[in-house]
């Protein structure tokens, strides 16, 4: 398998424009929910989802548009979810937090920490017994890795070797605590080889070399040879929840950032395209954001009588 | 036609299992043990060399990611029976049960239903202690999203496991240990039978005794000696703790006036204290109404014999109790009644 | 002669951690961003400055352990007040509070108290769905050996936070993000207080109506529009949930015959199922007794505002049944009762 | 520190000698509580303790009848605890599974694998700030390190340096399930590395061994080096829970224990002393357990009224 640096490109610039897109429109107060954007962090999901196939599922969390789109999940669903509508991805009860799109393989996320790589490795298994080679991604972030439900799913994971990619993507972050002041060595991919999964990490955020790297690691999880680990460092841009910037906050610094800006994998990729086909793809991004907007807003919000509904299958 | 043919509890919940795994390959059970020379106490005795060690899996001890991953498993289209031999190590499992089993249907939209069994077993039996005989089925009921059922009989225990395995939300399924070895009629052909009406087991119209899981064999116990003071009790074990039938418990209540609940579980927002408020709120306006809760005292549960017997509630309790609400005082000279059989003859060593 | 000054509620909590802090040096506050800057929504500002990293610890994303670590550092000799943005994030704790916090005074005959405090906040605002927004206050009031207390008034919230971190037990101190603005007078100085008398917020001889937590003030302005169409209610803040103020509630039904209890939480063996018990044990056999709950709709909490409206209970909903239960029909023209303002005006994004 | 073999050999037997008083009385029905014996595991709690001083605390689980009394927890507490009478070290309260002596620095035991983890690293987290240089050992099954407490609990404790020995008691079983069947790969030292904390084994059981490691850990905690894990292997010599033993069960074999039978310590340490130094030690243990249950037997049980104090402090 090669990499489509057009799909690649695609993803990324779909994920970066739609966040940007919420951006501008908070402030109109239509969104009446925390968001937590991937600006910044794009290329973890884009690369890791070029690996994939549509039966594939992926298992993120709060932090999850970004997996969602590059999964594939319907655009119009999503911007109807976040203005609370009725055509919402998941009907105005789940919001930005619980994005899910069953039909493209996007688990429903969860705003509980951690708690998805439980049942992430849980529908691996459940896919191995129903015979199939697909395969499933569980996103996760730095935090994450300090929950204990995270040890408890790679030992079960390794031991029944279960087709499951664990992705760490690691910001350095949680909310606004570096991760040296939660974590008492920073050896995580060390430490999942000991439960005898094979692991690997990537430094720099080279959406390419992600993309590489999950192809490897799903290839291998399609041939039954186990789970697999991979620890992206990434950076996030924007504050922890909300649009904003938040660099006056004072717990980093904007210099820190500075190095993923320059290295920023949407600008890097949308160069190596052709100035033709580029601007073609992102016409055809635009215009799918356009009109996911005007389909939020132009959809009903629930009625009240559907409150009741879907608590019981 | 009912074919007659009597059954242990534990022989009966191992037999709705094992009927389940036959007809739908996608069940599997899964828990600390359920492979092992124990096998949960005989409920999951030969399942493994029927069905192979991925449907009748031990697990590593962890119990929120297994949890997670029977969720996982569910989503993906298996039906697991997760198992625990304590109840109390639910508490370790809550996060799922309660923020991901619980929520994920509403949550996606509909678009990802749950078909989820947990079943958990009330540990009392003797020296347990605080840790090993907690029955907290209504932090369960407490949850939208979960269904609880705690069945008192083998034909309950065989018809609502096999309900539970085939309903596509998450379950709880609350045994108690000391019902294991109560037999009955059980039907070996397929038994189902999900939430709606309550059992009534005893008719009369001066109280409604309502039983939850092992107080129900006490509470007949109890009736039986009121019976024999002139009390008439009407005996109702809900079977499914949620959805309550209501509408079958009120109704009791409306012609009784009175209503006893006898809960293995402490009572402050305790199903006791739902089913009572349940029934005042429909009924309190119209008449008076004499109402009252038994239950494990307030106390974490000590392990000395000394103190067991007076921390469970018990037939004694209750129909001390139960006189109390009709008489309006307390038995004079008491109520001679035992100990419980499989209490009393209980020997270890767990 | 108490000094007038008014506070909002999450001054009154940041003046009470620090003045506990500055009393006693083995008091400390750990948590998820106590030291950050966000300072839990304020209520920990200024703190680690004042009183250094190792007494306001920012902690692993490692719920259970760290209240485990809590429980030891409390048998150490620390008095630990640990705090949580939402009490969800408790369901991951729920074993060492549970099986461990509630017990371990008990279990070792007295030996080994646990003064812990767990600051646990309900994130009512605007979207925040079904993992963000619970009120699961009734699964503790249910395990003997906690106590629990949810304020609503910024002099209760010092009063009970100073009680809970000097009192010698486990201590669930439940907060509502929505009442953290309201203000009211506080004095600067020492104000302590635990169990006891609930208090009675207003006078009124037709209806008992029990407000927990942020239904306080919406039972207030449901009173205020009450009486506006001649029904005049008592309103109580129970203010400690357990143990709870019976004799005291119970005491005002004896008076007005009819009880609302409004909990912004689920009802099913909710505080509200408690608290209706409660009073109808006591009186339902001596009169009749008009008795109701309003709370959260039985579903998960949704995101969408067309939903949350009708999900949350209001002081429309409790107008409208405390209505119900004096005139024995809903108002006829509804209550012209708005959304309150801390929920109208509200703005993220979080 | 050099070790003391007479003290070291007196908690052997000790140990030994009471788990098999037990045994003796279990079927008279008077220990009306499940009782999980360490015979077999002596070593452990015997060779650790052995570097512990009075102040020092030790946490355990169900199965802590030898860290109580290795820790010098009050003998004729005990059995009367285990007899579920008033005079019992928990008042008849906590039996078998919650044993507690907090004169001796015994900490109550907990029923829920892992549970203790967490309260010993907080426990050694306010030794430290209380200013003592006492420690805290805490004690734990093989299956405990399957349990997301553990992960948690090591990440915390060398993120915060706190003065805590961990010590595995590997004996290869939860109950009756091989570590094998539960965990991927067995290489805990090594991951307990991965956090930065000083790791070793002792895998053959050696008292000495393990009182000599132990000593040298418990000094790094003390002089605030951070924490220490320490694994020991070991074999249950009866059934996981109960007075009898279990070969017939099936789910391993009396051949699996011969090596640790033959390597027993209580032996291989009695033969160690002087015949008549050991003689009179062993007298002078019998006559305690005689007194102890003789103690134990004369006690009252509880009044009924007693029930309801010490639910809160
Ligand atoms: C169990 C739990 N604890 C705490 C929180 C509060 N919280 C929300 S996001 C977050 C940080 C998570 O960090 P990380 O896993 O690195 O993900 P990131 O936000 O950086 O993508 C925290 C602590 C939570 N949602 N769930
Ligand atoms: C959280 C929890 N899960 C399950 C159990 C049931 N259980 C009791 S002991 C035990 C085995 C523990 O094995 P290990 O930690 O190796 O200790 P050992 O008994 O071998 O000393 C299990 C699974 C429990 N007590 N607590
Ligand atoms: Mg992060
Ligand atoms: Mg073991």
């Amino acid at each position: 398998m090669t990499t489509d640096i057009r799909q690649v490109y695609r993803r990324l610039y779909l994920i970066r424009r739609v966040e940007e897109t919420i951006v501008d429109i908070y402030p109109t107060d239509k969104v009446k929910s925390p968001v937590h954007l991937s600006l910044g962090q794009e290329a973890v999901a884009a690369g890791v989802c070029s690996a994939l196939r549509p039966e594939d599922v992926v298992f993120g969390s709060y932090r999850g548009h970004a997996s969602y789109l590059a999964k594939g999940g319907n655009l119009n669903a999503m911007m109807a979810e976040l203005f609370g509508k009725a055509t919402g991805c998941t009907k105005g009860r789940g919001g930005s937090m619980h994005l899910a799109d069953a039909r493209a393989g996007v688990m429903p996320t969860s705003a509980i920490v951690g708690s998805t790589i439980a049942n992430a490795a849980g529908y691996a298994f459940g896919l191995r017994r129903l015979g199939t080679d697909a395969v499933v991604v569980s996103f996760f972030g730095d935090g994450a890795t300090e929950e204990g439900v995270f040890s408890e799913a790679l030992n079960f994971a390794a031991l029944k070797r279960l087709p499951v990619l664990f992705v760490c993507e690691n910001n350095s972050y949680a909310i606004h605590t570096h991760v040296s002041r939660r974590q008492s060595a920073q050896r995580l991919v060390e430490r999942v080889r000991t439960y005898g999964i094979a692991a690997s990490r990537v430094a720099d955020a080279d959406v390419l070399r992600i993309a590489t790297e999950a192809q490897e690691c799903v290839q291998a999880l399609r041939e039954g040879r186990g789970p697999r680990f991979l620890e992206c460092a990434t950076y996030r841009l924007r504050e922890h929840v909300g649009p904003g910037e938040d660099w006056d906050l004072g717990y980093r610094s904007r210099d820190e950032a500075l190095p993923w800006i320059q290295s920023d994998q949407v600008t890097r990729l949308g160069e190596m395209l052709e100035p033709r086909e580029r601007a073609a793809l992102e016409a055809a991004v635009e215009g799918e954001i356009t009109a996911a907007v005007a389909f939020a807003e132009e959809s009903p919000f629930p009625a009240a009588s559907d409150l009741q509904n879907d608590v019981f299958a | 036609m009912i074919e007659e043919r009597s059954l242990s509890q534990i022989d009966a919940i191992r037999e709705a299992l094992s009927q389940e795994m036959e007809r739908d390959d996608r069940v599997l059970v899964l828990g600390l043990g359920v492979d092992d020379p124990k096998a949960i106490l005989g409920s999951t005795r030969g399942l493994a060399e029927r069905f192979g060690s991925e449907r009748v899996m031990d697990t590593p001890l962890s119990e929120d990611c297994m949890t997670g991953a029977c969720i996982g498993m569910a989503m993906a289209g298996l039906r697991p029976v997760h198992i625990h031999i304590r109840v109390d190590f639910l508490m370790l499992a809550m996060n799922q049960i309660v923020n991901v089993a619980a929520k994920s249907m509403y949550m996606s939209g509909g678009q990802q239903p749950v078909p989820l069994v947990v079943r958990a077993i009330i540990g009392r039996s003797w020296g347990q202690g605080a840790q090993h005989s907690q029955a907290l089925h209504s932090m369960f009921m407490h949850v939208p999203g979960l269904k609880v059922v705690a069945p008192s009989t083998p034909l309950d225990a065989k018809a609502a496991l096999t309900y539970a395995i085939r309903d596509d939300n998450p379950i709880i399924f609350i045994e108690h240990r000391m019902l294991h070895g109560f037999t009955g009629a059980v039907p070996s052909g397929e038994v189902l039978r999900g939430p709606g009406s309550c059992r009534v087991l005893r008719r009369g119209g001066d109280l409604t005794l309502v039983g939850i899981s092992y107080m129900v064999p006490e509470c007949l116990r109890a009736a039986e000696w009121l019976s024999t003071v002139g009390i008439e009790c009407e005996v109702l074990d809900p079977v499914w703790l949620s959805p309550l039938d209501v509408e079958g418990i009120n109704a009791s209540v409306a012609k009784t006036g009175r209503l006893l609940v006898a809960d293995n579980a402490w009572l402050e927002c305790g199903a006791s204290a739902e089913i009572v408020a349940g029934a005042c709120e429909a009924l309190g306006s119209t008449r008076r109404l004499a109402v009252g809760r038994v239950g494990f005292a307030a106390t974490p549960c000590p392990t000395t014999p000394a103190l067991e017997a007076v921390f469970y509630a018990s037939a004694a309790s209750i129909a001390s109790e139960a006189f109390r609400l009709v008489k309006g005082e307390l038995p004079e000279r008491g109520c001679d009644l035992d100990m419980p059989r499989e209490v009393r003859e209980f020997r270890g060593p767990f």
